[in-house]
């Protein structure tokens, strides 16, 4: 099976095949190796490659793994390479429009630090929030424009509620 | 000896306390709100009590019901941990006037030490060094500018009633002092409804030490050394250790001396803190005075061997503390981090969710204190803190490398932690030479890179592939047994779904 | 200091060597059987080889393959836990002729230790006391009823390469000599491949008292004092404590001093336990040197303070000892218990299969050494230690209330085990009073009552009813939501089946 | 709904309704209580009884449960009411009848312990097999007589093999 594999910025096509009871044969962009893999627990693998042991975790959802290796965390976007060539590169698009600001739990707004029309960088601060006995600042997920706040200073707000709206 | 201990507290604290009173053949009771019926400290407890919604205000700091509880459940005596009630003097008082035992000092202690001027002045009556400040409560601007001249800048501009980072100001110089007056008033006013303001001197770069306490109610004070916990993030703690790095031997007596001192000027009764700014020429000066149990106790039962919670109730059964001074000896060292249900990708917020899968680290010289379970909820309503991990070693470089190593073996899934931020300061060259103050994380973090080191690349992507070719040949297979076995599938798919729906699933995509 | 290491045994020991050495940012590489792919040490190593099929004599036996992989690996040293190669002479003389590393003492050394006659020669040469008995090999039985003159009645007539139990009987009376001779010698032969005999005066109702021993390449000998595992049951150990209960300070002074003189003899380097018997009148004689690391070092471990695997390995490396005899004291009381997997019920019959569930104890003073996962299977092939639980107390008692509450805490589902009868142990009032010798379960263990008690009974039969009505309430939610999302049930039932098809499952009904 | 339950050698009603979200009303021969019966794991319940807190773990296989409470292990057999009715009480009725002993794991017989034809008691040792570094006895499992002895002292057996057959 072939799959197209994103990991950071980068794309890999990733080949396997499983040669023996749990040994698949791997290879990256055409670089091959042999993997002994077990599964031992319900996200849980032990591999063994050329001698070298890893215990890995796997979590899945959708076509999204996230690999615990040796304590650090691979965000892995997966497809079966069938599925890409009759057209799958859409799902980056979305990131780019009209997006809710939220906090997932309820809390206390501290203050609201832009204003509606303020044009903001990625990873600038909008609100901050008090909730679970800390202050949180609530940053841009993207360099936008502010378009609708939602809320202000002193107000308690809703798990999942909607602070501000940027675009 | 007491029979029945209400502890009012939740999390981890909780089942410590739990611990300490099942080793004493002592049983305990529970409160519970209703976010934490389901929560690891009601399960271990003998008994359990609801007391309300989920916001604390409601359940955990409602006093009238959590007496109510202790008297329903014939509760002896009612231990507070730390956080909620724990520096409540109104809430010792209300014991007291109950006939219950509160496992802390007097109401009328609580309350001085609460009040960080009078404290002050205590201290000072007492021949202990307190950071240069002012005398008393400063009311106007230009109160403030006197104390100011006779202090210098830069200083601090802080609220009585101040605590947890807030109601506070730097002021560096003298054209700050009308907007800082004026900010931290406001801020005092609202959060802590005690305008009362009070001046100290800025100190740079210090490093934070305290130093546990032990008192019984006749007379007996001993301390149990310094701990150091420098280690923070906007006042929030991360990492403490037993002894502190940044004392020397000498100071380290002198301090422990002076720290007795105070105590007793105090009469204090039960387990204390006593807080401590050491300035880079070693001087230290007494900052407040925690009436509690320390987050951070664990590490100082490592080094000292004495099991606090349990010294605590024993004090306040009317027992003897069976220990003097010279018995008091710290062996290696040991460090506490602190494992945080939060994301330092995203500015340490919060990360509440589903523990979906908790593999805790083991082995020699590990201690964990942990208030979760796997399938456990963390509740959007508390403190983040989730565990903490003490690590011992003979000395404080092999506590480093069992720390790095634990770190390595712990596993927390469906909610983010810190633990490799942890990691991260633990390999820090500043902070394995013990070359650091308060603000180091502020000097030395820049959020964890996103630029992608992937050194086990080929690893990473192999194992996606292997998991999605077991989940295609599981599908296959499952359409294939379907009819086999059809009963006890299901039956086992709905035990997995009712669990879940205990609570909302978190993915890990947010 | 070395960079890699081979470690040639699996399990816990496995694992707590991997640990030790990460500690030291030492590499390690894990070998395993047919049966241990999934195994716990082998997930933990950083390389894994595999050594061939599951008996033990053609992997963890076989010299010839813990070679080769130590040479392919490019492992500089070999550590062998206990067990398995630990105390073999040859396999530590190959070691040396590959020009690897082997962390024990040398060939020469385990050679004579292991030849229990050669034992006693030597250790009664250099001064310590050994039980009375004959001094040479008995060839007939002639010589043993000539030595039985001498030495008295009750003897224990022993297989000069005998050990675990076996090539060993009591003699109560002359006319017990012909057939009990007879008897060990052919169980000598049939059992070790060497028939020869040795006499021992048998010691009434004796301690079995160790004392642990760390020596360097340059002559330095230190003792970490005395561990006491009276507590067995037909040769198997089953609790261990340190300090031992069956010693006073003075005599516990005199063994350690006699223990370093013994161990300067047989010119010993490296870690290693000599064991002595205590008669009731507090007379102690050598019984044996263990050339290894024993199971129940951890007690050591936490009352001096000394992690013993590094110490090994650092002495095995060519470091000096960094210890003097004055720096090493016993602070508070250590206990371990061992966690078998076994049924108490059925005369501790191995209990073999999967641990469907695993919950450790944890909080203050507490180490867990485990070498299982949830989801492992526990081998047929292999002993059934799958755990050891160590505990720490300021004192004996606190020691054992505070293992009492951690049994409770543990929980270990799919397999049997012997923690009840731990507990069972724990609350003895002969144990907890100190009062016990080799022979206490034979005295006091009648098997674990099936006369049933039900303390909680109504709970009990609550809970079957709840899980019936749970049961009963997902097969029909599975039916009505089974259209709506059956490729998502699917694949997370066959991912279950896959994991159970991993091995067999066994249920808990035999 | 009602269950007739046996633990031990004892036989109870159980009649169990869910009151309200994971609260139920138990009887126990008419012994009426309230559960708070909360599932916090695939086997793990916590239980608050009058106040009282059990954390539990429920075992089940057919209609057996092993009920773990506070470190003691219940063994029941539960069934629905109604089964009962149209009889299911001959459960226990093999166990009398002819039997094969038999070892879970490979090892080596050490000893037989008896003889063709004689006559045993329950828990009577049978046979002594070394497995896993140990040496075990195999007891009979009922008062029986030895039919037939399958095994000699020095043989090594397979896991599951049938030493001794009992009747």
């Amino acid at each position: 099976m072939a799959f197209i594999a994103k990991l950071g910025e980068q794309s890999y096509r990733v080949e396997i095949e499983e040669t023996g009871k749990s040994v698949y044969r791997v290879s990256v962009d055409g670089n091959e190796f042999v993997v002994d893999g077990k599964k031992t627990g319900r996200t849980n693998y032990s591999l063994i490659v050329d001698n070298r042991s890893f215990e890995i975790e796997v979590d899945n959802a959708e076509d999204e793994y996230r690999v615990l290796v040796d304590g650090r965390s691979y965000h892995v976007h997966l497809v079966d390479e069938r599925r890409v060539r009759v057209g799958d590169g859409q799902s980056d698009s979305q990131i780019q429009g009209r997006q809710r600001v939220s906090v997932p739990m309820p809390g206390k707004v501290i203050a609201v630090l832009v204003a509606e029309g303020d044009v903001v960088e990625k990873g600038h601060g909008l609100v901050i929030v008090e909730a679970m006995k800390m202050e949180n600042e609530v940053r841009s997920p993207i360099a936008a424009t502010v378009k609708d706040i939602r809320v202000k200073a002193g107000e308690t707000v809703e798990g999942g509620a909607v602070l501000v709206i940027i675009e | 000896m007491l029979r029945r201990i209400l502890i009012a507290n939740r999390g981890e604290i909780a089942v410590r306390i739990t611990r300490a009173c099942r080793e004493l053949d002592i049983e305990t009771v529970a409160v519970y709100s209703e976010a934490d019926r389901e929560s690891l400290h009601v399960k271990y407890a003998d008994h359990a009590y609801p007391i309300g919604p989920a916001p604390s205000a409601q359940s955990y700091l409602s006093i009238d019901r959590i007496i109510g509880v202790a008297k329903k459940s014939r509760a002896e005596a009612i231990h507070p941990g730390y956080g909620f009630l724990a520096e409540n003097a109104g809430f010792a008082q209300r014991c007291k006037d109950e006939g219950i035992v509160f496992i802390g000092p007097s109401s009328q202690v609580i309350d001085q030490m609460g009040d960080k001027v009078k404290a002050r002045q205590i201290m000072k009556a007492a021949g202990v060094p307190v950071v240069p400040g002012s005398d008393g409560i400063l009311n106007s601007e230009q109160e403030v500018l006197q104390t100011a001249e006779a202090v210098g800048y830069p200083f601090m501009l802080k609220a009585v009633a101040g605590g947890g980072g807030k109601g506070l100001r730097l002021v560096r110089a003298q054209r700050e002092v009308p907007s800082a007056f004026r900010a931290v008033r406001s801020e005092a006013a609202s959060s802590f409804a005690d305008p009362r303001l009070y001046v100290e001197k800025f100190i740079e770069r210090p490093r934070h030490v305290e130093i546990q306490i032990l008192a019984d109610k006749y007379g007996r004070v001993i301390h149990l050394y310094d701990r150091e916990r420098s280690i923070q993030r906007r006042h929030q703690k991360v990492l403490e250790e037993s002894p502190a790095p940044g004392l020397d031997d000498r100071t380290r007596r002198r301090i422990g001396r002076i720290a007795i001192q105070g105590t007793r000027a105090v009469g204090y009764v039960g387990a204390g803190t006593l807080e401590f700014l050491l300035d880079q020429e070693k001087k230290f000066y007494f900052l407040e005075m925690n009436t509690r149990l320390q987050v951070e106790h664990a590490v100082t039962e490592r080094v000292v061997g004495i099991d606090l919670v349990k010294a605590q109730i024993e004090v306040a059964a009317g027992g003897y503390l069976p220990w003097r001074q010279r018995h008091i000896t710290q062996t290696g060292h040991a460090i506490e981090c602190r494992i945080y249900a939060e994301d330092p990708e995203n500015d340490f917020m919060p990360y509440p969710g589903r523990i979906e899968g908790l593999r805790l680290p083991e082995g020699m010289g590990l201690r964990n204190d942990c208030g979760v379970y796997e399938g456990a909820e963390v509740p959007i309503y508390y403190d983040p803190m989730i565990a903490k991990l003490i690590t011992w070693g003979e000395n404080r470089v092999e506590a480093i490398l069992r720390m790095r190593r634990a770190l390595r073996e712990y596993q927390v899934r469906g909610i983010k932690t810190n633990i490799a931020f942890n990691q991260w300061i633990l390999r820090h060259p500043r902070f394995m030479s013990g070359d650091f103050s308060t603000s180091f994380i502020d000097e030395e973090y820049r959020r964890i890179s996103k630029d992608e080191v992937y050194p086990h690349k080929e690893i990473a992507l192999a194992s996606a592939a292997i998991a999605a070719l077991h989940r295609e040949h599981e599908r296959t297979m499952g359409l294939l047994t379907k009819k086999a076995n059809e009963p006890s599938q299901w039956r086992d798919q709905g035990k997995r779904d009712s669990l879940r729906a205990a609570g909302p699933r978190r993915g890990w995509k947010r």
